[in-house]
């Protein structure tokens, strides 16, 4: 056999999945890299499970920062606690949580071939990332104010134990690496957003469209985890 | 005469604690067995070796798997040796971080870089630690700035003082003499040179020293002026008092002397510093700038800070606020300051 | 597709050892982008050679002024600041910059598709962009050594970390940015693992090398954004002193090192385990013989990633950890010992029965499996709790580390960088002195680190600057032996630069051997590896007869 | 060449995903919305002992949910299960390790316990003034 792509050698089955309708072949055909397109997702999306395993563990040293100071700080922590804006907390859940269902129904238009419901859905994923980041803004714009802030910069005098500054250190690392997390899952969306209006995806190909998802929905399950950990003790 | 042998063929110092000996021994265990085990495999492979070299270029060779026995052999030979060495290594370990009841107490201080040794009773002393022979005696070990670790190679006993709180560990000491401190964590420029010195007495001499040191301490203490204390290697009962009065006023309710923000600006540095107020002043923090905020704290107050301070006026009389001014004076991150340890102040766990 | 094999390749290149095959990767292409923009996972495990190779030579001169510097008790060459700059420098380059992406970057890259029958890694723009990561990283910190240097060792203990007054901030950032080129790399290995297999490789037909590969990059994915997260934490306890490591502000310096150790224990395990991969093909080749129980190999390659993750604590021992979290750790890190032995049990006795040949890449086999059965036992001592106590920190511990890392790591790095020269290069080293200076790198290491070994017996502790006197004449015999070592690179590197362009031709398959990565390819590799799919019916060490697709100078 | 794919442990066809509709997901939805408010209506109520334990719990089942219905982990057989599961045992491995040696440190290695419950027995409500400490003498 010769060395030729585009003789394809994976069968009359072969079906070319370069996105954008770029053609397979010349000196480096990497559209025949995997052996069949169903082999090229599987890859894709695997590989996208391992990065967001190495997103969780990112955020685990967090978690573990975080349970070492509550084991250490219980009553303090519970203190400060109080002293988010709960409401606020809540209803940015309620945000994240519908924007994970609206980036799901996403995909799962694409993948049924209704680009323009897809579109819908996902400008109304960024809308509630947009809410959410506001939200947040308000909430740290609050705590500015106070001076309940971490570490050097705590200054509030209302809780003056020895945990209060810890607590504030862990609340700005934890939310503020979550919502650098937002942005850059806001900028993905967006290019995926992008692509679908252009109607680059469809049912047969919509690999980006899933592991743009996939990556929101990961930002919504640390959210998950951290709105009772520092709005509920 | 065995072990004589071993120490010196490993290079191991002097067994001077109880601790020692028992280091000593599983090191011995681990250092025999792992020779005679690399031996065996050493010999091994180089019979193979030599047994089947190659004779001609494109030999071919039968495939061989090893059985359920070889391999139950391989794990289990293993296990079972590195879990002797554990189980006999953590029970030392348990041991060396368990003090008997009866053992004496001597408080250690890290600072960079210099180590500071304080009985409950007094003396303070630094750089040099004198403890008595064949008493068990419990360190009690923290740290000023950053983590160091006391180490001394002949008691074969080692323990990071970690800021902020205290650390334990306990030996006997067997033989008199002069042992080294070393610190073990590497802790800034001069980590190499903070040493420290050991003197193990006889316990009859050594409650004759402790007896000699405590008296000469307070001695010094009482007579002293307090100027011509301040040269001394504590500095002066008016920085002393100066403490005590500011503890009880409960200026440290809200001064830190560490550095750390709290309610009102730290006593750490203060003097002298140019502070910005809240009005827009600026303001070099002399004595007359203490002295005023005591008396009438919401005149001048610092940028950044709420203006709570309660006045001092009338409860505290002039001698007491100048040593107060003393003691911040004294506050200086740019000098070397020099105290006893603290005590612990933390409650210790119940023995 | 068995058609695709040796009657695919053009017919005036097997068996002809006079010349280079006229087509091969290295040939492809000839200007500056070729290089830098390629794709091509041959090429840029060249990449990563040329800088891991710079990085090597950078750390191993901090190395050598450090020990220079110990020659006397006083100061002798340098100040009390360069010196602390000098061996944390030596310590950040060597483990982030070199011994970390060493046998992964270069070795792995290169071999991992061709023993996989495929024609590159999963991802190659991924692959490239971690090179540039990579790069960037280490360019980082270089910029910080020369704006300044830290001070703190490559540990980074906080609270001096964040007290010192020396830039540790590019430095830690060209460390966070190679954790990320680590990420990628291992993440692009576990998914070529398993999408990019050709036919006939199923899981337990893997070459071992390829197995080891794996589990490394499972260390690599599960344990380097944990590092990562420390250095941000790092980043923001220096520029704004958030606290969470101070104790002034109610920090726990401890917490720290649990932190920093949940990522750089097993990452020693990523500098070792690619070494033990490297030697489980040398040893088979060499000896032209199954490996002895390949499916323990294999399994105990994946037991030490699981359970190095589970021991970090056993470098916290007198740190002020808890007694009961010792003894927990210090019996898991037995584990460790334990898939250790099995493999070196099973690496003796795949010689039993097999047709040994002294080559320089087996001279480099036995240094390793001395060295990882002393760096190990060492290690199981360090691991014997109270032991511990009496050597933590010492030299005892850079001893013992230095023979695991160094030893066998840098035992395994040569011996792949002469098996596979021809794979590579398509030319062969010079054997004589290959052997010669495998023997004067082996002594070198004995004679610079067996008086370590024996200074922290005595209780030197590490990263001194200034010792007392007693210490010295041990020093000095380990300065000599670094002098040695020191020696045994520059012949190497001499030797293979010359044979570069003038080595013999090597043929496809110098060794005859019947590893996945030599059968089916010629040497060096075409662009794309394979002229078509090669299968691989037989198992990747089977040595009981003539394999399928071997490319041989009779052939 | 057809079976070029066997080795892969998981053939999946793109649309191998099963499409169990778009009902499913409302129904997620609805589930997470349910289980926010529950652990909203159990969080206020500061239960002492295992109020930490039950929101943990909460989370969880909102997490599983999201990736299992979300991320379409409960179609997703093999490989990507398997490092979901790893990645979630090595964070309670690191967990673990640590707190097991903070609960069982000795107290004098611990840094400054806070003070006594009692003193912050009276917690306030949620945006509430503290009721002490707010004022300096």
């Amino acid at each position: 056999m010769q060395p030729d792509a585009n003789a394809s050698p994976f069968g009359p089955n072969y079906v070319p999945v370069a996105p954008g309708g770029r053609a397979p072949g010349g000196k480096y055909p990497w559209a025949t890299h995997f052996g069949t397109p169903n082999v090229q997702t599987y890859a894709a999306r695997f590989g996208m499970w391992l990065f967001l395993s190495t997103e969780v563990l990112l955020f685990a040293g967090l978690f573990v920062s975080y349970a070492v100071y509550r084991y250490l700080y219980p009553q303090t922590f519970a203190l400060c606690s109080r002293h988010l804006d709960l409401s606020l907390g809540t209803i940015n859940t309620l945000v994240l949580i519908t924007s994970s269902l609206t980036v799901a129904l996403a995909i799962h238009f694409v993948r049924t071939g209704k680009n323009g419901m897809a579109t819908g859905m996902l400008i109304v994923t960024l809308l509630c990332a947009c809410a959410f980041l506001v939200i947040k803004y308000f909430e740290y714009h609050h705590k500015f104010e106070q001076g309940t802030l971490p570490g050097r910069f705590y200054t509030y005098s209302g809780i003056q134990t020895e945990g209060a500054p810890m607590f504030f250190a862990l609340y700005f690392l934890t939310t503020g690496l979550h919502a650098l997390h937002v942005v850059v899952g806001m900028s993905v969306l967006t290019w995926v957003t992008y692509h679908v209006v252009k109607g680059r995806f469809s049912p047969v190909y919509y690999t980006p469209v899933e592991l743009g998802g996939l990556y929101w929905h990961l930002v919504d399950l640390v959210w998950i985890f951290l709105y009772p950990l520092l709005y509920l003790i | 005469m065995k072990v004589d042998a071993m120490q010196s063929l490993l290079f191991l110092p002097e067994q001077a604690s109880t601790f020692a000996e028992r280091v000593d021994n599983l090191h011995y265990l681990v250092i025999i067995s792992t020779m005679i085990v690399s031996f065996l495999v050493g010999t091994t492979a180089l019979v193979f070796f030599i047994l089947y070299r190659r004779r001609k270029p494109h030999a071919y060779t039968p495939t061989i798997e090893p059985d359920l026995k070889a391999e139950m052999l391989f794990v289990g030979i293993p296990t079972v040796f590195f879990l002797a060495f554990f189980a006999i290594g953590f029970r030392d370990f348990v041991w060396v971080r368990t003090p008997p009841a009866n053992a004496m107490d001597v408080y250690v201080m890290g600072k960079q870089w210099m180590w500071k040794f304080a009985y409950p009773e007094g003396p303070n002393g630094v750089n040099t630690l004198h403890i008595p022979a064949h008493r068990p005696i419990r360190l009690l070990i923290t740290s000023r700035d950053v983590i160091h670790s006391f180490y001394v190679p002949e008691f074969r006993v080692k323990q990071d003082a970690v800021p902020g709180r205290y650390a334990e560990i306990w030996f006997e000491a067997t033989k008199p003499g002069t042992y080294q401190v070393l610190c073990a964590e590497y802790c800034g420029l001069d980590h190499s040179m903070m040493r420290a010195d050991v003197v193990v007495h006889e316990p009859a001499e050594f409650d004759e020293w402790l007896a000699n040191a405590q008296r000469s301490e307070r001695h010094e203490q009482q007579d002293s002026e307090p100027i011509a204390a301040a040269t001394q290697q504590f500095p002066g009962n008016l920085r002393l008092q100066g403490e005590r009065i500011a503890a009880r006023a409960g200026c440290f309710k809200c001064h830190s002397t560490d550095g750390s923000p709290h309610i009102g600006p730290t006593f750490l540095d203060m003097y002298l510093r140019k502070e910005k107020l809240a009005d827009g002043r600026t303001v070099i923090a002399d004595e007359s700038y203490i002295t005023e905020s005591m008396m009438d704290p919401h005149l001048k107050v610092v940028a950044g800070f709420q203006p709570v301070m309660p006045s001092f006026l009338g409860q505290l009389d002039a001698p007491e606020t100048a040593a107060i001014v003393e003691y911040i004076k004294s506050l200086s991150t740019n000098r070397v300051v020099n105290e006893g340890s603290k005590g612990p102040v933390y409650e210790l766990r119940n023995r | 597709m068995s058609s695709a094999t040796v009657e695919a390749l053009p017919a005036h290149q097997p068996g002809n050892t006079e010349e280079m095959p006229a087509e091969h990767y290295l040939n492809d292409g000839k200007t500056v982008f070729s290089w830098l923009g390629t794709l091509d996972h041959k090429r840029i495990a060249i990449l990563y050679m040329v800088v891991v190779l710079l990085m090597f030579l950078v750390g191993g001169t901090f190395a050598l002024l450090v020990r220079l510097e110990l020659l006397t008790p006083g100061p002798t060459i340098m100040d009390a600041l360069t010196y602390n700059r000098m061996f944390t420098l030596h310590g950040v380059i060597m483990v982030f910059f070199f011994m970390i992406p060493a046998i992964p970057g270069i070795f792995g890259n290169f071999m991992l598709p061709l023993m996989l029958g495929a024609k590159d890694v999963a991802f190659p723009r991924l692959n490239l962009m971690s090179w540039y990561l990579y790069v960037l990283g280490a360019g980082l910190g270089i910029w910080g050594m020369i704006n300044g240097g830290a001070d703190t060792g490559w540990t980074f203990y906080t609270p001096y970390s964040s007290m010192t007054p020396t830039q540790i901030l590019p430095v830690l950032m060209g460390a966070f940015v190679a954790g990320f080129s680590s990420i990628l790399t291992g993440l692009n290995f576990i998914v070529t693992v398993h999408t990019m297999r050709a036919p006939g490789i199923t899981w337990m037909k893997m070459p071992l090398f390829v197995w080891s590969i794996y589990a490394t990059a499972v260390i690599q994915i599960l344990g380097t954004p944990v590092i990562g997260l420390v250095m941000l934490l790092l980043t923001v306890e220096q520029v704004f002193g958030f606290g969470i490591f101070d104790p002034a502000r109610g920090g726990d310096p401890v917490l720290y090192q649990h932190l920093f150790w949940f990522y750089s224990h097993p990452a020693v395990y990523i500098m070792v385990l690619p070494a033990m991969a490297v030697m489980s093909e040398v040893v088979s080749t060499m000896s032209r013989k199954n490996p002895y129980g390949y499916k323990m190999i294999a399994w105990s390659s994946l037991g030490i990633a699981l359970v190095g993750f589970l021991a970090w604590g056993h470098h916290l021992f007198v740190s002020g950890q808890s007694t009961f979290d010792a003894g927990a750790f210090g019996v898991i890190s037995m584990m460790v010992g334990v898939f250790t032995a099995i493999k070196v049990f099973n690496w003796t006795a795949t010689l039993y029965k097999g047709s040994v040949t002294f080559t320089t890449p087996f001279a480099y086999f036995c240094g390793f499996l001395y060295f990882i059965v002393f760096g190990g036992m060492t290690g199981i001592a360090v691991a014997s709790v109270s032991l511990d106590v009496h050597w933590h920190d010492t030299y005892f511990v850079v001893a013992h580390f230095h023979f695991i890392m160094v030893g066998a790591t840098i035992m395994a790095f040569l011996a792949a960088l002469h098996y596979w020269f021809p794979k590579m290069f398509g030319r062969m080293y010079p054997e004589g002195w290959g052997l010669v200076s495998a023997v004067l790198i082996i002594i070198g290491f004995n004679a610079t680190f067996i008086p370590q070994f024996l200074l922290g017996n005595m209780g030197m502790p590490r990263r001194y600057y200034q010792y007392p006197e007693q210490f010295q004449a041990l020093n000095v015999a380990s300065t000599a032996g670094a002098s040695l070592l020191a020696m045994g690179f520059l012949i190497i590197a001499i030797y293979l630069a010359i044979s570069l362009k003038y080595g013999k031709v090597a043929g496809p398959n110098p060794w005859g051997s019947h590893g996945y990565e030599w059968l089916h390819t010629q040497s060096p590799p075409i662009t794309h590896n394979f002229h078509g799919q090669p299968v691989y019916p037989q198992a990747p060490h089977d040595y009981t007869g003539p394999v399928e697709g071997e490319v041989t100078h009779a052939a | 060449m057809a079976d070029i794919t066997k080795n892969v442990t998981d053939s999946h066809h793109p649309a191998d995903l099963e499409h169990h509709g778009a009902g499913a997901y409302y129904l997620v939805w609805i589930a997470l919305l349910a289980l926010t408010g529950l652990t909203w209506w159990t969080g206020q109520m500061h239960l002492p002992n295992f109020g930490l334990a039950l929101a943990l719990i909460i989370a969880t089942t909102k997490a599983a949910l999201v990736v299992l219905f979300f991320m379409h982990l409960w179609e997703q057989k093999g490989v990507n299960r398997v490092t979901f599961v790893c990645t979630i045992a090595f964070v309670i491995v690191m967990l673990l390790g640590t707190l097991g040696d903070v609960t069982t440190r000795l107290e004098t290695l611990l840094p400054k316990r806070e003070a006594p419950a009692s003193e912050l027995s009276h917690m306030p409500k949620h945006g509430e003034a503290p009721a002490h400490g707010a004022q300096h003498p």
